[in-house]
């Protein structure tokens, strides 16, 4: 029995990677030449690329319990302090680096905004997040005059968003990197361990030492620098800076993370399975652009596989967790009810 | 009482789990207007038998007679119709909802499709007067205390006509005046013919309510034993197949090390207690009973720093503290709250992380990264200190029973050097096998020289492992019982507003 | 009984502020727009786009000579809806002319229909509102996307696979670019349209379809963006791929400009969008002042703004103060 | 007086301050025109939030109403462009499509058991794909939005006098919300599941149902919201409501609604809807840069929440406070008078 178990978790474990894997193989067999071909995962990974950075910050708020709608107005502000701030330095190398260090303080600044008054104030982070999102626009739409900046050189800047390395597009570092960090963070250290344990029970964790606050107010300022960062990568792919940058891409970012099986209610979810959203909605665009489906079916087909590929996932996920109510609770107690017996009789 | 007055005959019940069998052959027979009690360990198929009865489960084998006629009972509204309701544990009101549409939730009455609140109105303040309780219809649930929700849940019971009542561990979380409350209208429910199945682990309640007690044991029906012949020995020992070591019926205070470690001069918090002093000394358990609402858990908060007082001084060895509470989780303090589910644990992350969650400054230290093998470490001694079942430190504590869900909650704390142990209903609604452990890891702590404050509104319990007792009322302390035996009459007395000497707290 | 409390409190206090606000109507006099206060809006799509801009600069540097014209921008933020409500603003708030860059031609023909019969000019920037209204000055859209299809023609000698990348389904100047570029084009067979995918108006996105293109397709020969966004989207994706290939875009941004003399852009269709914004901005001081009344238009009158096919070779004739 | 109708009361104060201030500083703000605009703005947001409501209160969300506005406006116009049916015609299939499409968002979240979220995330994207789809074309094929000319369906955008009909409309179909939710069973039992889903199927409560129920009523106050918001553009456009779920949920939440479910109501929502829209209004009065007017909103939005929120916890502490010592001064004099039994 325990064998048969073991294997069951396997798969439950993989099963992310395995609804990918059949993605894969559907579209390869569909696009035999096109889709399974190295550059066209590098495009994959590319085009993910701008929310990926995003999400590995953002996935810190939700997994708070909170929500932060306010990055790509973020990613816009900061883009716009990188490419002013490189104007002024007359497009000189010290220029952009003081440049990207001014746009990650601008993020790490509407983090700190967002962090203190949501939980000095306790007031819903959807409704704060929604409203500093029109301030920060309007921030950036000050900024830039509401023209748009062109920036075309110095290279060192553009490298950031438009460059390679080892032929892989540089924006490709930067979310592995933002993401590795993000599961290094979560998973490796006290302050990961103290974010799931504030969105899981806020009460709980404060009496066991958590400080919810300055937890909060870190995750909320990570999550601003990740926008941030973001917000850099785009000005630099685009060679600009626009008020309005980065607009609804707080929508792909939410997608990702929640497709990915983050619970919108805190203490649930990994930077794995954001990824695994990120790449799923990435792979479908990828796909359907490949197979040449016209851009007004788009919408569509992504509504109708997101849902098969999350139930999917939630049902499978859940057999073993007690969520589904029905005949599948009963099952699942069935199993706890005998694993606990089997337990109690090994007792001495 | 007719002997043959049988409501509900349970027979040959069988219900297994994959295999496994939770209830063997199991019996029930439920007189009209008896209380029936069931007792039995975690595991041993109370709960089960509940669900099968009520319908949640469906049997595989056996016949269930309802006022004589066998019926079928395949899910909950076929218990409904019956007449059988059921009282969980955690009680299932609707918190935002008003009394009155509580007891009438999915019963609404209607006239043409619109609620007709006239008619709602006057059948629950008909109801209410039938059996004399106080309760305001418009009430809303989250406001009430847990007593007055436990009323609100018997009047909707009483509402869809029930015969028989199952009450699943209804004083869990009562003080001892609102239990007593629930006795009175127990007794009058029996009065009016209503039969109620009582589950509970409380022997005392057991012996002074029920007119017949089943005892189950590993999903068999051990013993039936009326009420002449309910003696919480015999159970105990018919419900683990051992015998237990019975606490005595008074408690006897001790006198403490002189060393004191905690002391609290005049502490004030606006609106819940007032003017608090006394000492705690190195080694010593401190019980402090009264009743619920006297001010007793928030002086815990105060003291652990998730509270601020308005006024007083708090000295921790010496040294004032008005610290945050992770300053004071540093200096040595621990605090197993009231409420486990929603203050003690957190339900979705494993037991591992649980129980080192308060720990990463000794595990870490100033390493930045947490290793993987000294959080199992702890885990695994925490498990094996407590005999945490099961014994998978991956589970989520949600999961768990109850009374491991309290193990993980106080076995977080016992993994640190811990000076002072802030300890809250640490038994409500657990099982006696738990209980014991729990006792005996309190008394070891405090052997090891730790202080503990105990609140507890279970006064045998009180009495047993305090060295001294405080008794609260109205937010003050209102007598110390620090020498001498102490009767659980006395604190109760105490806890009531009656008082043959006053005392005033040393010093 | 409370909620009759509640809802009466909301009736009583609806009732008083209109009571209070009664009487307050007045009425409009001829205005001089040169010398009398006239308060002129400026309604773009989204007010963070490069043309959109440009026409605001180019309107404002018209208006900065008249102290008397309150000048107003509002944000359409890509939203008939937003821009409706702004337009129902606007006739409130008696603005004397509105300049407006529609989201889309058939959504906001009923506020610009109101506007003129309320006196008020409205004057279309590229897209018309399906009414007949004061003026549209427009850059070319269908003859651009012809001039683009015939450069290309030319550019792969007839022969050889086009992509375009599309302007979001539904946006009318986005369908009218790709219209006179595909009819155009079918009078050169030899020239096949490979695919068309919607680059959401974005460089970034842009950059995305067209990998996507070359992954797909091993032999592409032109990409025509229909702005000029994507096609500096899709010039660095065929730059990573290290592929060549002839790039054309739409609209002339400066930055297109600059990427056609470094050599990314093969060309794309100029037009000075300050000189439209400031043609619109003379033509909202015009209809001010003429009184003309377009609701009693059968057709709404057009001025073109001219196209200027620029590619590497033309791209110096085009000054830095007209570079937008 | 009842917590929740000082709550009630001092949210109507906050809009009421807004009122004033506005109408204070600007000579616009308060004329019977603006008004009566200003509640024509706050109508198809708070048509739908009317609808959103039901939704949030049972502890779920509605992303996809944006979309079905979209889907059920495109297939009005479809009707009037292709046929000559009658208005009813188009209006009761707009209700049904508005209805179906809620009632579908039902049946993923009960059914497939998706969370609310990622259900009514992905159907908005199916809404709006089949909006795309049918959306009229012209001979090459090509989306051309045509003008509707159906003078009886555009009526629905006019106005009796001063009032717009989309107002009325909105007032209508708040009564009948606030109606059904306070006057029905159905109502009680959508608190009841969001309050806590667990006791509700305790009491033999359907909740599936009734959150089929809620998802169909979000539906179908979309459905009208698109019938007004059609007739006043006079066309349906693929893109119509992009993004307006957001102002939607945002009007449901400072109206008072809990995400966690289970509390506010509909004219907590009404008061939601128009403090959007007063504050977007408000704010075009001001000749400012158009930067100044998302930031104003922004400002005041988060000035109001933490107003809010400050306030409600100073109420919620005394009230707590107060029924504190209520219970123990009941518990004393029980315990004085009863005098003391021993348990054992």
């Amino acid at each position: 029995m325990s064998k048969t178990m073991s294997a069951r978790v396997l798969i439950q474990k993989f099963q992310r990677p395995l609804i990918l894997l059949v993605l894969v193989v559907v579209l390869t067999l569909l696009q035999p030449d096109a889709f399974a071909t190295v550059s066209n995962f590098k495009s994959i990974f590319l085009a993910i690329s701008i929310y990926g950075v995003m999400v590995s910050g953002s996935i810190f708020t939700i997994l708070l319990g909170g929500i932060d709608l306010a990055v790509g107005a973020v990613a816009a502000l900061s883009g716009a302090c990188t490419v002013l701030t490189i104007i002024a330095f007359n497009y000189s190398d010290i220029g952009v680096i003081l440049g990207i260090l001014a746009g990650l303080l601008a993020g790490c600044f509407v983090g700190l905004m967002h962090g203190v008054i949501i939980s000095k104030f306790r007031v819903p982070a959807f409704l704060i997040t929604v409203a500093t999102m029109n301030i920060v626009y309007g921030a950036a739409e000050l900024l830039t005059g509401n023209q748009t900046i062109n920036i075309i050189s110095p290279a060192s800047f553009t490298f950031v968003g438009g460059g390679q390395l080892f032929g892989i597009p540089f924006p490709i570092y930067i979310v592995a990197l933002m993401a590795f960090l993000s599961f290094i963070i979560l998973n490796m250290t006290v302050f990961g361990r103290q974010v799931y344990a504030t969105g899981g029970n806020p009460v709980a964790a404060s009496l066991s030492g958590v400080p919810v606050f300055r937890t909060t107010c870190a995750a909320y300022i990570i999550s601003g620098f990740t926008a941030a960062a973001a917000g850099i990568v785009l000005a630099s792919m685009n060679q600009q800076a626009i008020s309005k940058a980065a607009q609804g891409y707080e929508n792909d970012v939410l997608t990702a993370i929640v497709v990915g099986g983050t619970s919108l209610m805190g203490g649930e979810g990994s930077i794995q399975g954001a990824i695994f959203g990120a790449l799923l909605v990435g792979i479908l665009n990828n796909g359907l652009r490949l197979m040449g489906v016209s851009s007004i079916y788009h919408t569509l087909v992504k509504g109708i596989i997101i849902i098969i590929a999350v139930s999917f996932d939630f049902y499978s996920r859940n057999r073993n967790s007690g969520l589904l109510r029905t005949g599948r609770l009963r099952l699942w107690m069935a199993r706890q009810v005998a694993i606990l017996m089997k337990e109690e009789k090994h007792q001495p | 009482m007719n002997v043959d007055d049988i409501l509900l005959r349970a027979v040959d019940i069988e219900k297994s789990f994959s295999g496994v069998k939770v209830l063997k052959k199991v019996g029930l027979d439920i007189r009209r207007g008896e209380v029936h009690a069931v007792m039995g360990e975690n595991g041993a198929g109370k709960s089960t038998l509940i669900k099968v009865l009520t319908g949640v489960y469906p049997r595989d084998e056996g016949k269930i007679f309802f006022n004589g006629a066998s019926v079928t009972i395949n899910s909950r509204q076929d218990a409904k119709d019956l007449g059988i309701a059921v009282i969980y544990q955690e009680l299932s009101l609707i918190p935002t909802l008003t009394v009155a549409q509580n007891i009438l939730l999915g019963q609404e009455i209607c006239r043409a499709g619109i609620l007709d609140n006239g008619a709602m109105k006057l059948a629950i303040r008909k109801l209410i007067e039938t059996y004399g309780f106080s309760l305001n219809p418009d009430a809303i649930v989250e406001t009430l205390s847990i007593a007055q929700r436990q009323t609100v849940e018997i009047l909707k019971a009483l509402s869809m006509q029930s015969s028989l009542i199952i009450m699943d561990e209804p004083t869990a979380s009562l003080s001892v005046k609102e239990s007593e409350n629930l006795f009175q209208t127990i007794g009058a429910l029996k009065k009016r013919g209503v039969s109620i199945l009582y589950i509970s682990h409380r022997l005392e309640e057991v012996y002074r309510l029920a007119d017949r007690l089943t005892i189950l044991r590993d999903g068999e029906r051990i013993a039936v034993l009326s009420q002449g012949e309910i003696n919480p020995r015999d159970v105990i020992r018919l419900m683990i197949g051992k015998e237990l070591r019975q606490s005595e019926h008074a408690g006897r205070m001790r006198p403490s090390r002189p060393e004191v470690v905690l002391r609290v001069r005049n502490l004030s918090r606006r609106g819940v207690f007032s003017d608090i002093s006394f000492d705690l000394h190195r080694g010593e358990v401190l019980g402090i009973g009264g009743l619920v609402g006297s001010g007793r858990s928030e002086i815990l908060h105060c003291l652990f720093g998730s509270d601020r007082p308005d006024s007083g001084d708090i000295l921790f060895e010496g040294k004032p503290i008005r610290g945050t509470v992770s300053r004071n989780i540093r200096s040595g303090f621990g605090l197993v709250p009231e409420d486990r589910r929603t203050q003690g644990f957190i339900p979705l992350l494993s037991m591992k992380r649980n129980i080192v969650l308060t720990n990463y400054d000794h595990l870490v230290g100033r390493r930045l990264f947490i290793s993987g093998k000294s959080e199992l470490a702890m885990c695994r001694d925490a498990i094996q200190r407590l005999d945490i079942r099961p014994a998978n430190s991956e589970i989520h504590a949600g999961n768990l029973s109850g009374g491991n869900q309290q193990k993980v909650v106080v076995g977080k704390w016992l993994m640190r050097d811990l000076k002072m142990l802030l300890i809250d209903e640490p038994t409500a609604g657990i099982d006696v096998g738990v209980k014991e452990d729990i006792y005996a890891l309190i008394g070891e702590l405090a052997e090891k020289g730790v202080a503990v404050i105990l609140v507890s509104s279970d006064l045998p319990e009180l009495l047993r492992i305090s060295h001294r007792i405080l008794v609260m009322r109205k937010g003050r302390i209102f007598r110390e019982f620090s020498e001498g035996s102490v009767s659980q009459e006395d604190v109760l007395k105490a806890a009531s507003g009656i008082q043959d000497r006053e005392i005033e707290s040393n010093e | 009984m409370r909620k009759s409390v509640h809802w009466g409190i909301i009736t009583v206090m609806i009732v008083a502020l209109a009571l209070a606000a009664a009487g307050q109507v007045s009425a409009q006099a001829k205005k001089n727009p040169y010398k009398d206060p006239v308060k002129i809006a400026y309604l773009p799509d989204n007010i963070g786009d490069t043309v959109g801009a440009a026409w605001g600069v180019g309107i404002k540097r018209e208006f900065a000579y008249f102290p008397n014209i309150t000048y107003q921008v509002f944000d359409g933020k890509l939203s008939a809806e937003t821009q409706n409500q702004i337009m129902t603003e606007l006739i409130n708030q008696k603005y004397d002319c509105i300049i407006l860059q529609a989201h889309d031609a058939a959504a906001l023909a009923a506020s610009a229909r109101e506007a003129e019969k309320q006196g008020i000019p409205v004057i279309d920037l590229n897209l018309d509102a399906q009414t007949p209204h004061t003026c549209l000055v427009a850059m070319v859209d269908y003859e651009a996307g012809s001039l683009v299809a015939q450069e290309i023609a030319k550019g792969v000698g007839d022969n050889g696979n086009v992509v375009i990348i599309e302007a979001p389904p539904g946006a009318s100047r986005g369908i009218n670019v790709e219209a006179g570029f595909r009819d155009t084009l079918k009078a050169h067979p030899g020239v096949k349209i490979l695919a068309a995918q919607d680059g959401e108006w974005l460089t970034e996105k842009g950059n995305t379809v067209m990998r996507d293109f070359l992954t797909k397709y091993p032999k592409i020969n032109a990409v025509f963006a229909i702005n000029d966004a994507m096609a500096e989207g899709a010039s660095q994706a065929a730059a990573a791929a290290g592929r060549k290939m002839i790039i054309w875009g739409a609209d002339g941004e400066k930055k297109a400009l600059q990427y056609i003399e470094q050599g990314k852009l093969t060309g794309t269709i100029y037009t000075n969008c300050y000189d439209e914004g400031a043609t619109a901005a003379r033509m909202a001081l015009y209809a001010i002042g003429a009184e003309i009344n377009g609701s009693k238009f059968t057709k709404t009158p057009i001025i073109k703004m001219a196209p200027i096919v620029v590619t590497k070779d033309t791209v110096a004739s085009i000054a830095e103060k007209d570079r937008w | 007086m009842r917590q929740e109708t000082i709550r009630r009361l001092f949210s109507l104060l906050l809009l009421s301050i807004l009122i004033v201030a506005f109408g204070a500083t600007s000579k616009l703000f308060l004329t019977l025109p603006n008004i009566f605009t200003l509640l024509r703005e706050a109508s198809v947001t708070g048509i739908l939030a009317v609808g959103v409501t039901f939704v949030i209160i049972t502890a779920g969300i509605d992303l996809s109403t944006g979309a079905i506005v979209a889907f059920v406006a495109m297939v009005c116009a479809n009707i009037f462009y292709y046929t000559t049916l009658p208005v009813w015609v188009a209006l009761a299939a707009g209700l049904l499509i508005g209805a179906g499409a809620g009632y579908l968002n039902g049946l993923l979240v009960t059914r497939l058991h998706l969370p609310d979220f990622i259900a009514t995330l992905s159907t908005q994207g199916i809404f709006r794909g089949l909006a795309l789809i049918i959306a009229i074309r012209s001979s090459t094929g090509s989306i051309s939005n045509k003008v509707i000319t159906n003078q009886g369906f555009l009526l629905l955008g006019d106005r009796v006098s001063v009032v717009y009909l989309v107002t009325i409309a909105f007032f209508v179909v708040a009564l009948l919300g606030q109606g059904i939710l306070k006057m029905t069973p159905l109502g009680t039992h959508t608190y009841a599941i969001g309050s806590s889903r667990k006791s509700a199927d305790l009491s033999g409560i359907n909740s599936d149902r009734v959150k089929k129920v809620a998802f169909t009523i979000s539906g179908i106050c979309s459905a009208v919201g698109a019938l007004f918001l059609t007739a006043r553009m006079q066309t349906a456009i693929p893109e119509l409501g992009t993004g307006l779920e957001f102002d939607v949920i945002a009007a449901v939440v400072i109206g008072g609604c809990a995400f966690s479910g289970g509390r506010g109501d509909v004219f907590g929502s009404v008061v939601g809807a128009l403090f959007m829209a007063i504050l977007t209004n408000g704010i075009y009065k001001y000749n400012l840069p158009a930067a100044f007017h998302i930031i104003i909103k922004g400002c005041v939005i988060i000035i109001m929440v933490i107003f809010d929120s400050v306030y409600h916890r100073r109420m919620d502490d005394r009230i707590r406070k107060a029924g504190k010592m209520l219970d123990q001064a009941a518990a004393a004099a029980e315990a004085a008078g009863g005098g003391a039994g021993g348990i054992s």
